[in-house]
């Protein structure tokens, strides 16, 4: 950090809605430390990310490792994801109205995450399943653009990644996280018409910038995220919606 | 048709109408005059409800106009056409348009209207600016829009308010003829708020002259401006040099009445002019006040000092106290003699 | 400069992604606009009506009016489609995709365009409002054939303005899947680091915002 | 002063102005009449470049018009003053911050303005309106505010449209007065647009008048009155009857020579008016017209009937041709000789 | 009904979250409609002056501002933010936080009052205008001192409008990481499916427009 950087042990850690929560028990741990956290809420885009390479903050568990990568690449910038990473979400496609992927019908109504990585990360999950299958992919992210065959003329609605589960009622089916579903509905995320097989390799965690990442801070805050403490609150409040790596 | 009783009407601190007493005749032409500021459109828009009155009544065809609202207060108003003193035109409307606005809001036939408002323009005068937005009209020309739009509906009552203070004399005249007309053929109760003397005694039967909130006189035309009251000088100014002066005037003739009398006879008739004998004057004798004093209209002062210069007979005029038409005449009873042979009895 | 088959690549967007999403955004500002012109005009009709200067003066008339349009006015957009989704399902039949984002923009939009005709309403003339008065309008005809006659270059300047703000507001129709140029400029181009589509897609908004404003003038001059 | 040459402006197809010519010295009084709708606003709005004109040329005060724009226009219109036909008050503005709009907008010092502002609305008679807005204004009042507005900068020039008409006749002499007064001291150039022709006699000493476009007649308000040009007439309509009838009357004694002069002559003295011989009848006879053609302001005719009848003078009518006084005139000669006696030499 | 400790879940919510985020949202409100304000009436001013029936109608000049002005009302605000992202960093020094989503809000609303103002003056009696004139007033004081004077009451209430209008927006800033109670509706409300927070936020932002409402109304009725 250039003005309120780590060794004046000030810290600014970006969050999102969903892991705000993450982040607070990251700052209580760092507290008593004699470190001074602020917590700065973004919405859900690439603003946490712009505001970690500019210096703005020093941390943020916002986005995957995926997207991060391409952030790098599209700002000539460091960004790295701490290892062990901290969580990952679960991907599936629900529905209230079928229980197979074989039950879909033709023209089906599905609503997709319209954000460019999970809209990506969609895609492939409905070629995995069968339903599509994909030409090469162009840019960083598939795009509609790259649907090759649709057999099942499947309809794609590309809505806020909130709005895919409370819009559940009326597509046939949606793609969604886990922690959606079980906040908004009251299907148990776990049953899924199909799950997503990437789902491991979409890990979340907190993201430094690269100079930052052997700094006693980070140190701290892995300790704390990866003591027991921390894991036994993440999963109470969490259960069934995220998993945290072993 | 048009009754106020002890109307009072106040905004905030102003006391505009302060216990006014006004009785309209159906069928008449009524003036209102008085001072700028006196409270003359406060009285117009209070008889058509647009302003409510604080005490008193106001009773308009039998109804007490505080007592109408909603529809009633409408129809009420469907027969009381009123000119502006602002025109109060709509900026965004034609002519044409302007005129129809109330024959459309009462719905009638639209070729009924189309008649009804080229035959008023034409009266107007203004056909050719039918199309024109009020923008783009005169004065004048505005004006005869607002006495259109009035005239529209065919009202019982109209109630205008300075309606010819933009106009040229001529088309003045022609509006204040259009006026008299349609009162004499449909019974319109006209109301007619004017500074111009000379339209209140070319148009109306009857005046009022409001006077700190009151009506400090009222009566015919004639009666007003024959008497000439304290309220019609405030109004007009003293003397006659003023705009339209107007008024009566008063002399005393320095003559025997047995001479006078004849004489004035004769002049009144030669002149053809309204001479009103007041008997004689108080203030000129002891026990038998000699001479007489006569009154008659400020437009006929001129004949009657011609007449009177004519005949060598001297006067005296009550408002100056001055003496007229011979310079001996110090007092009254000596000057006499000498013009008694000016008089010749074949001319009286 | 541009390099070889960039044009290609501009189309392949622009053919699949923005054209359609051109669509979208006209019709659901058309519709959305055209139901909240007619929505806040009936507002705007009881607001001058009862209004503390109206024409029938009504406190709690008023009030509750007054209430309805600033209760709505309160609601971001994206939560206020949230809110009223029940409603949207009734009406709709669905909460997702274009036709779900018009009630939402409607009804985000009703009391904008209520409060740009009152606005517009109040500034009439009191004068010509008593003409009317005098020969016997009623308050309906005061309103439609006086008030809003003179002040239609105003309303119509309030509307072109409505018009633009919705034009970006129909950006977030984006989150219910409505698609829309806005939502394009948002996901496929900001956020996928792909500033042909973000620079293409904010030029067109650009030259729709240019057409409204110049329509607009153009009425606003002529209805003078 | 101000000098318009062969003007024409046009407002689409309305050709307001037609090619007017006119001159008004420095200094002077200078009225407009002209039927509604003739161009006198204008005109007015030509003059201070309101309103651009088409062709021609306007010179005010040696620089043409048409060649100002910006500060030197700004510099221009300071020196004129100018009072519209609709008041053009700010509605937001209350009395004071009205009058005091001008002076505001050339910076000057505040106690100054006061002073002013309050002297003004003390003049035109409305200091206990100073903090009332537009709207809480009778018309004569919001009439006055313009008026005292105009004033303000001590204009060079005043154009003044129709800046009387909601007024009484006594706030309207007053401010006439107040007009002249200001003429008189300040040397100030006055032009005063009005429909009311006793205000044009009372304060203007010349006149034009606009018929089609262009100066139908211009003069002295004498000449004008006197020689009562037919835009006079088309102006105040035939007759007398019109409101503010005014004019000239014309009519021919049917007396000889010898004898009809010394009676004018004395008859111009007693009664004090402007009378003009215009010389013999050419109608009445052949070779030697007899009589002696006169004509007067009309508002001297029924002195001046008066007078005649006192002298048992038969007079011919030019107007109506009617003759009159004597019952037994048939023809000029056979008529006077019954007539000397009645003319008595010691009343000549 | 309401269950047992509900009320210390809200008041932590409250507390915690919503509390700080009001003033966050008045302050960036406050500061930023002052400066769009400022902008507006600065840019409303020479609308004004080199528009078609303007002062001193200018068609290039104007159409150079109108340019401007359709440009930057045509960026749907969350691309305005970053479009401008490197001039917020230039003045504020950072891209995130309050300080930083003010400029980019400023830079939204800024164009809008411009045409709020400019609507507003555009009504404006064109006889009043000559009769400045015929006193020699320049078309600086004619518009301040007569078209602005005569305004103010539209000018009031379009600003009220706009302030709403804008209280809405802030929801945006949420996006910078600025907080306020819009994004606190969104962040912890709407996305994280908390209803009590979601609906108490949207409780305030409506307690807001109302007084904003009723200030704006006491202030249009005292002017006028
Ligand atoms: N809305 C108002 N608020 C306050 N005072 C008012 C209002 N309307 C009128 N007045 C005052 O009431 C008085 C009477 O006004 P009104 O318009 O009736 O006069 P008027 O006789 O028609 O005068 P004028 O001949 O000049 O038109 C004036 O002194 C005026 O200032
Ligand atoms: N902006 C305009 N557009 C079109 N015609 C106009 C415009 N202004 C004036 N006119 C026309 O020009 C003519 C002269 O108007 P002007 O106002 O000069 O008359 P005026 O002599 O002042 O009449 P008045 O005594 O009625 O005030 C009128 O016929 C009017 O209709
Ligand atoms: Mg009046
Ligand atoms: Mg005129």
């Amino acid at each position: 950090g250039k003005s309120s950087g780590p060794a004046g042990k000030n810290l600014k850690l970006g969050c999102l809605a969903i892991s705000e929560r993450m982040v607070q028990w990251i700052k209580e741990g760092l507290t008593p430390l004699g470190y001074n956290v602020e917590i700065v809420m973004f919405d859900a885009n690439q603003l946490p990310a712009v505001a970690l390479k500019d210096g703005n903050v020093d941390g943020i568990i916002a986005n995957h490792r995926q997207w991060m990568q391409t952030f790098n690449k599209e700002n000539n910038c460091n960004l790295e994801m701490v290892q062990p990473y901290l969580f990952r979400s679960f991907y599936a496609i629900y529905s209230l109205k079928y229980k197979k992927v074989a039950d879909i019908p033709q023209n089906a109504q599905i609503v997709i995450p319209g954000d460019p990585t999970n809209l990506s990360r969609s895609l492939i999950i409905l070629r995995e399943a069968g339903l599509i299958t994909l030409k090469d992919k162009t840019g960083h992210f598939y795009t509609v653009l790259d649907i090759k065959d649709n057999p099942k003329k499947i309809k794609l609605i590309e809505a806020e990644i909130t709005h895919t589960a409370r819009s559940i009622q009326d597509a046939d089916a949606v793609i969604a996280t886990a922690y959606h579903i079980s906040a908004k509905t009251k299907i148990d995320p776990r049953d899924v018409v199909f799950e997503d097989p990437q789902n491991k390799d979409y890990p979340l965690g907190l993201i430094v910038r690269s100079e930052d990442v052997n700094s006693a801070w980070v140190k701290e805050a892995v300790k704390i995220y990866r003591s027991e403490q921390y894991r036994a609150k993440f999963n109470e409040v969490y259960k069934g919606q995220y998993f945290l790596f072993d | 048709m048009i009754t106020a009783r002890n109307l009072t009407k106040s905004f905030g601190d102003t006391h505009v109408l302060r216990g006014l007493d006004v009785h309209i005749e159906r069928g008449g032409i009524y003036g209102l005059a008085g001072r700028s500021g006196a409270g003359k459109s406060t009285l117009l828009r209070c008889i058509n409800g647009l302003e409510r009155y604080d005490s008193g009544s106001l009773i308009v065809d039998g109804i007490d106009v505080k007592t109408l609202s909603g529809k009633a207060m409408m129809a009420f108003r469907k027969n009381i056409g009123m000119v502006f003193q602002h025109f109060s035109l709509l900026e965004r409307l034609n002519v044409y348009d302007n005129v129809a606005l109330p024959l459309r809001c009462w719905k009638y036939k639209s070729a009924f209207i189309d008649r009804k408002v080229r035959d008023l323009l034409e009266i107007v005068g203004i056909p050719e600016k039918i199309r024109q937005r009020p923008r783009e009209l005169s004065g004048g020309q505005k004006q005869r829009v607002a006495i259109a739009r009035a005239l529209t509906m065919d009202p019982h009552i109209l109630l205008c308010d300075e309606a010819t203070s933009a106009l040229d004399p001529k088309t003045s005249k022609a509006i204040i003829d259009l006026l008299k007309q349609i009162n004499g053929q449909m019974e319109i109760t006209i109301v007619f708020v004017t500074h111009q003397m000379s339209v209140i005694r070319g148009l109306c039967k009857e005046i009022a002259i409001i006077e700190n909130g009151k009506v400090a006189v009222s009566g015919t035309v004639e009666d007003v401006f024959r008497q000439q009251p304290g309220a019609l000088k405030n109004l007009i100014g003293e003397g006659d040099a003023g705009p339209g002066g107007e008024g009566m005037k008063t002399i005393t003739l320095l003559l025997p009445r047995e001479i006078a009398g004849p004489l004035i006879a004769r002049m009144a008739v030669q002149l053809g002019c309204d001479l009103t004998i007041q008997g004689g004057d108080p203030l000129l004798s002891g026990e038998d006040p000699e001479g007489l004093t006569i009154s008659f209209p400020e437009k006929d002062r001129l004949g009657v000092e011609g007449y009177l210069a004519g005949h060598n007979v001297a006067w005296k005029d009550a408002d100056t106290q001055n003496t007229r038409s011979s310079d001996r005449v110090d007092a009254y009873g000596k000057a006499y003699e000498t013009q008694v042979p000016g008089i010749r009895p074949d001319l009286l | 400069m541009i390099p070889d088959g960039y044009w290609a690549y501009w189309w392949r967007y622009f053919d699949g992604i923005i054209a359609p999403s051109i669509g979208a955004t006209l019709r659901m500002l058309s519709v959305s606009m055209l139901f909240s012109f007619i929505g806040g005009f009936i507002l705007a009709y009881f607001l001058i009506l009862y209004g503390p200067q109206g024409l029938r003066p009504d406190r709690s008339k008023y009030r509750v009016l007054d209430f309805m349009v600033s209760s709505i006015r309160s609601f971001p957009i994206i939560i206020l489609i949230v809110a009223i989704s029940p409603i949207t399902r009734m009406v709709v039949g669905t909460t997702i995709g274009e036709r779900a984002a018009i009630l939402p923009l409607t009804v985000a939009a009703t009391p904008f365009m209520a409060r740009i005709i009152e606005n517009s309403l109040r500034g009439v003339d009191r004068q010509l409002i008593e003409a009317a008065r005098s020969f016997g309008a009623s308050d309906f005809q005061i309103i439609m054939k006086v008030m809003v006659k003179e002040s239609v270059p105003m309303i119509v300047a309030g509307t072109t303005l409505a018009t633009i703000t919705y034009l970006a507001a129909t950006t977030v129709a984006g989150a219910v899947g409505a698609g829309g140029l806005g939502a394009v400029a948002l996901n496929y181009g900001y956020q996928s680091f792909n500033n042909t589509v973000l620079y293409t897609s904010v030029m067109i908004l650009f030259i729709m915002v240019l057409i409204i404003q110049r329509v607009g003038d153009w009425l606003y001059k002529k209805i003078l």
